[in-house]
């Protein structure tokens, strides 16, 4: 069944009457010119038909809760409901982001915590939480690999490198931050080509942006070398933590010689992706790097906290505070603040709580059964004889299949297997990324997924290669258990239809 | 093992189909040399008992406070409803909808949220989030340089906006080589039109308008936006999106509308929480939609002809376009998206325009209450939203101090770093959720710290 | 797609680690021949299966929150959010039920104001909140009776009668408590045979048990008349309050003239009916039967409160408590106590967020419009061809079709339409009770529920009607779009299958 | 219009749909003198915003306190994924499962809510709910006299059955004219065997069995129960869910296991809430299932044999027998069973073996501080399970007074009242909430109040 919109549930004069102030709207405390004079077109409706409509909504999607979801690059693992509970507690909902040091001890305990449990983590020299995203912690990073050539009067430096399987937000930043970019090639093994690379670094060369293991999902297995190259030529190394996952407690970007990371505390440390956000992307920097962070970040109060001033507040009881905020006047190189506040703080305490939770051995068992469940999953592919794209190598804690022999064969592409499995209950895999690869199902499972649901995806997978085999049109018509069939994306594109507009 | 479901017997056999004798083996493409020891300062697990007990100790610790707070995030009733559903897991635990077909609860959302959007700042088209307010003006700000492609590169913006926005600002667009021209504020606390005035004809590309500013003040939009118009430059509105329950729309300002539209949605259900996670919103003239950045919902239909919906415009974005995408922005801030629809929907235009008329109030009644204390005054003449400035007899920050500490109330944001020109000034809120007996006791404590 | 028992989702050894104590199982602290042998046969998974299984199970419920449910004699109406979260606010959870007066005094102060309001909308003298369902009410009800009987020293009262359209806890409470249950018919307007119940009555009567409006969906309009001839004998009048949502401020039972009555909180005051409860049946009472109210009950503190004793503790600081629990120091008469503590306390207080959100005039426009719905609905009903049950009535908040002349005509059941509404979206109305109207369907939309809704399930039962016609078959092969087709209750009953045993 | 979504068109319409003038017609039928006025005592509404902060400062007022009482209701962990899920719409606000198709979800949930407490008891079968212990244990004496059709209706219970079930017990069975004898306690705190030899065979129709006994010690159940049979009389278990970990199934007491076992289900996932809704559990042999109050499920098959679930057995309900019903309960307390499935899954077996282990070796260290002080002594010499009274060398009530309020200590349990015969006792309760430091906190802050 359908579910119409909210606003054809609407009526004119209806409310839910017990969320609104009992007083009447006053449009006469407005200056007649500044007026409104037509009320915006928003749904009317009772209490009880928002969260029918809503719950309702909510059922038609697919999630954590409810399936396997294996996402390559997402780290789509289960997100502990404590972590939701406990950063909802009415106190820290209640925190104004600029309440005096008195009445935030709390939250900044928790926040430096986690900025020390993530230096550990990352071998980095100095953590700042305030990235909201990915590519913010990308952005940041880039920006203090910037304003570290500035401050030694290096102005050359105008590219930065990325492997040709490098996720678009890479060259998306070093974009946002004026450098070009130029793309390093991977070799058949899926590692960066080093004499290509050689080639690339010089006097011009910014840095390079790596992920490692890479979106290829394999270990860069010359990361030292790669290292050596790039800083021998006077480049900085920038390291994309979107898989950290694979590698927790294992290996740290710090040993590999990266100067700046970014993590994605929604992937590695399990805050949920809520349908598409919110995220943090916290970054991590090396020694040298540490003058150029983004602000704000927690200190401890050796000294008495700065007087209530611009920015985070300041101090309002009489009382010793343990921990207070450092600003531009505690990092005067900084590359400034990148948020109103101090970023998705409530990401950053579900953050936490899971990394309390996991403790010392649970990082690295992290690392370990997620990296055992892609390579038991990419064997028992391999074994049904699916392709694998870098058949020589072992997963890291995610894989690639590539359908590029059953798209030739029967004409199966990796979309119209990514709809089927929709209706085998499964989340479809990534699809067409990293784009070197043709076809390709990038896979990631995920510690938290037990044996038999990846052995019922095998299963799903082998089925669906078998319809195709019978019938490939009736692939093609996938999905059919969902509430729409296959979408005109290319309609939705010419015809924009992105917002209602009553009939007249 | 928390969150491992793996049992001994499966990581025997799981490892045998492998072909890997051990774990260990399993890293064995990591040079020996770089596998890290111990995480020693990582602390031993805790159990969620133990942890649930050491954040309800941590929660109690951040004392609640009165709070007159706002500069930039207000305090305001959030119906029960939205959070309740917001956190079901088919919310919460999805991923961004890039398989329409198992993702139509987001996405028809996010079309309704579009559509609340465009609706609220009088607009033709909305993306489905930035990351906060400062953020999203930045990238309008990009927005504005990239289709206003003639001329210098150069962004006007007021100094009566948030100062915590124009330090995003100036930390985003940094590496973009724009200009940027501050504005001071008039005697009456808004935009110095004159310093405008003042500007050469095509020297800018766009005029930043703050709608109601930053010290709660009404900006004569209409006379700022025909300004704009007339220099050439585009027009960026960052709007309080409860505000414009009461206001006039960003699309009807002047004679032609602003060209794009921002702002924070923190107001429209989202917690305080110590400053985040909320969402930046965006929204434009429809020539601008290929210059949005951020997802962008459409509806659309499928194979049986049915309506279903679907992210579009994709070829804008960094997974597409790369290099030369709008933004790289990636992962933004659905779920709090989520949570606005909802709010929005409980409260609808009328309960918006309600809570924007109790707050106009509860500012008033507070403004009257605390300039009648010996000493105090106010800093503007004029109405505004609900924030307003007053001056203090003595320095800000001791007097808020005591208020705290004595009072349990947090007296507003100590303006004096940021506008010395205004003296012993303070910025403070008044919203819904103060009663009459709240000010009162603000105003009480407020004399009686002053008195002594 | 079926989902799999929790058992079978189960490995040996498995376990959701953070949340069992992290020291092991130590039998040896219990003597040897009281020691557990083998383990329970209890799930093993982790953390992200019971999540995951037990949402996806939820998704095979219907509820408020997702469907129309229009119950006759259930009110199954808006829960509203804010009763769940503000009930569950942590101090809420965390008080002890036997915690001294000194740390109870908000709960108390909510109990307190709640039995205020009930006393109020009742027209009662007194309430007790303490019985844990409607059922409950009951029994403390016809235990008041008897207590009161007794108290005279008068024996001889033996029968408790009960119109025939009572409901089953009637009867059933009447023999808990050692009465036998007389039946009155009712009579073809609905009403109750008043010369039946002339005869009945005698000296044997211990009382009445009385719905008003009754649930054959109509107000007894003889109510005084009834209750004149009650007490004339002797006994008294007991009001199940089941229907209350239809004349909540319009009128009070204690105005009607009855003794005793129970409330259910769960259906007039909006608590969730949780999938079978839990509930809370409050009883209110008139001033001579007082002394009997079950215990605790909440009253002020106008002496210091007793020292901690035995029952609900005592007060443990200097403090002045405002409110203190009343016990059988206080009403030496009291029929007792009915639960451990003092009842569903979290349900109470849900019930008290409620009636302060609804006030003083949302209680009447509950039963204008709960009543509006209902005659709406019935008229639509009605010129649609259905036959109603008592047609020359006001429907009160509920009403009765009768498919008496479908089924004869077409062989369709009260249980076929209630099926197939199922696939239309619908819940299904209370089929086959009140037992004395054939195919009956007692339907009550309640006041939250809007027009339109109300007429989509109207054009739903006119096509189901329509379907019948042209294929009764097909209509007694559904649901069809239920997570099961129709279900053999038969073979559930002999061939018993009420627990999991794993195949040997 | 709190929670009311007519508009005044549908509200015309409707009344000219139905042929009424007015609403108040609608009410014709209600004799105008019974009619009532405003209700005056009722306050007027107050907006959920309003609501909210009133409920705020009420729970404010609940001060929290570092609680040792147990006395039949115990602080647990419980997850935060039980409440999440289980407040979820689909469970919270659905109906009980009479259409069976539409409400797969909770019936199956039953099931195996079903299949895990006749695994914990031992036992055959189970329902679904009861009200609470107390309530379960008066309903497990009247279906033991429903089955035992022979002799005279007695019933005997030990004094070291928690006083407040006995209570209830009286309450609920008072008009059934079923004798109630009372046994005594030995010194060392459990059932006086002795006394129930003395009774003559034939004499009772059952035994309640408390394990562990109200002052947490464990009874020997394998005597009481073989000495139960040898006199004719049936045996009814009253057991605490999580002590079942560890102890013996009722199902193996003795020759022959109970007949019947129930308690309160409150420790499996309910917080402590004031006292409810928590749930009562029963459980029995198979040949009592027909006996059995309350709902049942069961697995069945439908059109197409595929397998379901559905309510069963209704013919012993009141909905269908009526007067002559098993029970007259019809609202139970799914919600609650909702809570404690999920609570039991995500433990399992062994997690409940860790949960209780922890919360007897917190009881007895806790006894050992405590004996410690001068004094302070225990009053019966064996172990037992999370609970254990000592005696204090003064009246109780005022040492927890100094406790609670100067501590922050509640104390435990006082039994002076309801056992006079143990002198200035008190009973305390250890879960594995506690932590070492908690416990040391409570005998220095005894000793402390003791010392003066
Ligand atoms: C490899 C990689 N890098 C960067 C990002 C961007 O991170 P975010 O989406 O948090 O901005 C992603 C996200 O999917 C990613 O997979
Ligand atoms: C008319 C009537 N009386 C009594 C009851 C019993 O109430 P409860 O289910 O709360 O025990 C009900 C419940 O459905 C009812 O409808």
């Amino acid at each position: 069944m359908s579910e119409p919109l909210i606003f054809e549930r609407s009526s004119p004069g209806r409310s839910a009457y017990a969320q609104r102030p009992a007083a009447a709207a006053d449009f006469s405390a407005i200056p007649e010119a500044l007026r409104r004079k037509t009320p915006p077109l928003m749904p009317e409706v009772s209490e009880l038909q928002a969260v029918r409509h809503y719950t309702r909504l909510s059922k038609r999607n697919f999630s954590i809760d409810t399936h396997f979801y294996p996402l390559g690059s997402c780290t789509m693992k289960y997100n502990p409901r404590a972590c939701n509970t406990l950063a909802m507690l009415p106190e820290f909902l209640a925190r104004h982001p600029l309440a005096p040091m008195s009445h935030s001890q709390g939250f900044l305990a928790c926040m430096y915590d986690l900025q020390e449990i993530l230096k550990d983590v990352t071998g980095m020299a100095g953590v700042s939480l305030t990235p909201m995203a990915g590519a913010q912690g990308e952005f940041a990073g880039v920006a203090m690999i910037r304003a570290y050539h500035r401050a030694r009067g290096d102005s050359a430096r105008t590219e930065i490198l990325v492997p040709d399987a490098a996720h678009g937000t890479n060259p998306a930043t070093a974009t946002m931050m004026g450098y070009t970019t130029r793309e390093i090639p991977t070799n058949s093994e899926g590692d960066v080509d080093i004499e290509a690379l050689r080639a690339a670094v010089g006097p011009h060369t910014a840095g390079i942006m790596l992920t490692n293991p890479s979106t290829l999902g394999v270990f860069e297995r010359r990361i030292k070398q790669i290292a050596g190259i790039v800083h021998d030529a006077g480049g900085l190394l920038y390291y994309d933590g979107a898989n950290l996952n694979a590698i927790l407690g294992k290996v740290r970007p710090g040993d590999m010689g990266f100067d700046v990371i970014h993590m994605n505390l929604h992937k590695t440390f399990s805050t949920p992706h809520g349908g598409g956000g919110p995220g943090a992307g916290a970054v991590g920097v090396s020694q040298r790097m540490l003058p150029f962070m983004p602000i704000p970040i927690v200190g401890k109060a050796t000294s008495p906290p700065p007087l209530a001033g611009e920015g985070q507040g300041g101090g309002a009881s009489g009382e010793a505070a343990s921990f207070r905020w450092l600003d531009e006047r505690d990092l005067p190189q900084s590359i400034g603040r990148l948020s109103t506040f101090m970023g998705n703080a409530g990401v950053l305490i579900r953050a936490y709580i899971y990394a309390r939770m996991l403790g010392r051995d649970g990082m690295q068992r992290v690392a370990e059964y997620a990296t055992l469940n892609a390579n038991y999953l990419m064997a028992s592919l391999r074994d049904k004889g699916f392709d694998l794209a870098f058949p020589g190598r072992r997963a890291s804690h995610e894989f690639i299949i590539t359908l590029k022999r059953q798209k030739q064969q029967i004409e199966l592409s990796a979309t119209d297997v990514a709809k089927r499995l929709l209706d085998y209950g499964f989340h479809a895999p990534t699809v067409y990324f990293p784009l070197l690869v043709p076809e390709c199902l990038l896979i990631e499972p995920t510690e938290t997924e037990d044996k038999q649901t990846l052995d019922l995806f095998v299963d799903a997978l082998v089925a669906i290669w078998a319809e195709a085999r019978r019938d490939i049109k009736y692939v093609k018509g996938a999905p059919y258990t969902m509430p729409v069939r296959r979408l005109d994306d290319v309609r939705a594109a010419r015809q924009l239809d992105i917002r209602y507009q009553p009939k007249p | 093992m928390p969150f491992i479901p793996h049992t001994e017997t499966d990581v025997a056999d799981m490892l045998s189909a492998i072909g890997a004798p051990s774990f260990d083996s399993l890293f064995d493409e990591i040079p020996a040399e770089l596998r890290c020891g111990p995480l020693a300062h990582v602390p031993q697990r805790l159990t969620e008992m133990e942890v649930a007990r050491l954040m309800h100790g941590r929660a109690h610790q951040d004392r609640h406070g009165l709070s007159f707070i706002g500069a930039g995030a207000y305090e305001h009733h959030i119906p029960a409803a939205v959070w309740e559903i917001t956190t079901r897991g088919e919310f919460y635990s999805a991923y961004t909808p890039y398989q329409a077909e198992a993702s139509q609860g987001t996405l028809q959302l996010l079309y309704e949220f579009q559509s609340m959007m465009t609706a609220l700042t009088g607009m033709d088209v909305s993306n489905a989030s930035m990351y906060d307010g400062a953020s999203a003006l930045a990238e309008s700000v990009l927005m504005a340089e990239r289709s206003h492609k003639a001329g210098k590169r150069r962004v006007v913006v007021p100094r009566t906006l948030h100062p915590l926005y124009r330090k995003v600002l100036f930390a985003l667009i940094d590496a973009q080589k724009i200009d940027i021209v501050e504005i001071p504020h008039d005697a009456s606390g808004r935009t110095d039109i004159g310093a405008i005035e003042a500007l050469e004809a095509g020297s800018f590309t766009c005029l930043v308008i703050p709608q109601p500013n930053f010290f709660g003040a009404f900006e004569d939009v209409d006379a700022l936006t025909n300004l704009a118009r007339a220099k050439g430059a585009m027009v960026i509105a960052v709007v309080n999106p409860v505000s414009l329950a009461l206001l006039k729309p960003p699309g009807e300002w002047g004679a032609t509308g602003a060209d794009i539209v921002c702002g924070d949605g923190q107001p429209l259900g989202a917690p305080l929480a110590s400053g985040g996670p909320y969402f930046g919103f965006l929204t434009a003239k429809q020539e601008l939609v290929r210059q949005m950045p951020g997802r962008i919902v459409g509806r659309t239909v499928d194979l049986d002809g049915k309506p279903g919906f679907t992210l579009t415009l994709q070829a804008r974005e960094q997974h597409i376009r790369r290099s030369k995408a709008t933004s790289n922005i990636c992962t933004n801030q659905g779920l709090l998206v989520t949570a606005a629809t909802i709010h929005m929907t409980l409260l609808g235009a009328e309960g918006l325009a309600r809570v924007a008329t109790a707050s106009m109030h509860g500012t008033a009644e507070l403004l009257k209450l605390l300039s009648d204390i010996p000493g105090v005054s106010r800093v503007f003449d004029n109405g505004g939203f609900h924030e307003t400035a007053i001056v203090l007899p003595r320095a800000v920050a001791p007097v808020l101090e005591a208020l705290a500490a004595e009072y349990g109330i947090l007296g507003g944001f100590d303006l004096s770093a940021d506008y010395p020109e205004l003296g012993n000034a303070l910025l403070l809120c008044v919203t819904e959720t103060k009663t009459h007996a709240d000010l009162r006791h603000y105003a009480e404590a407020l004399a009686a710290v002053l008195a002594r």
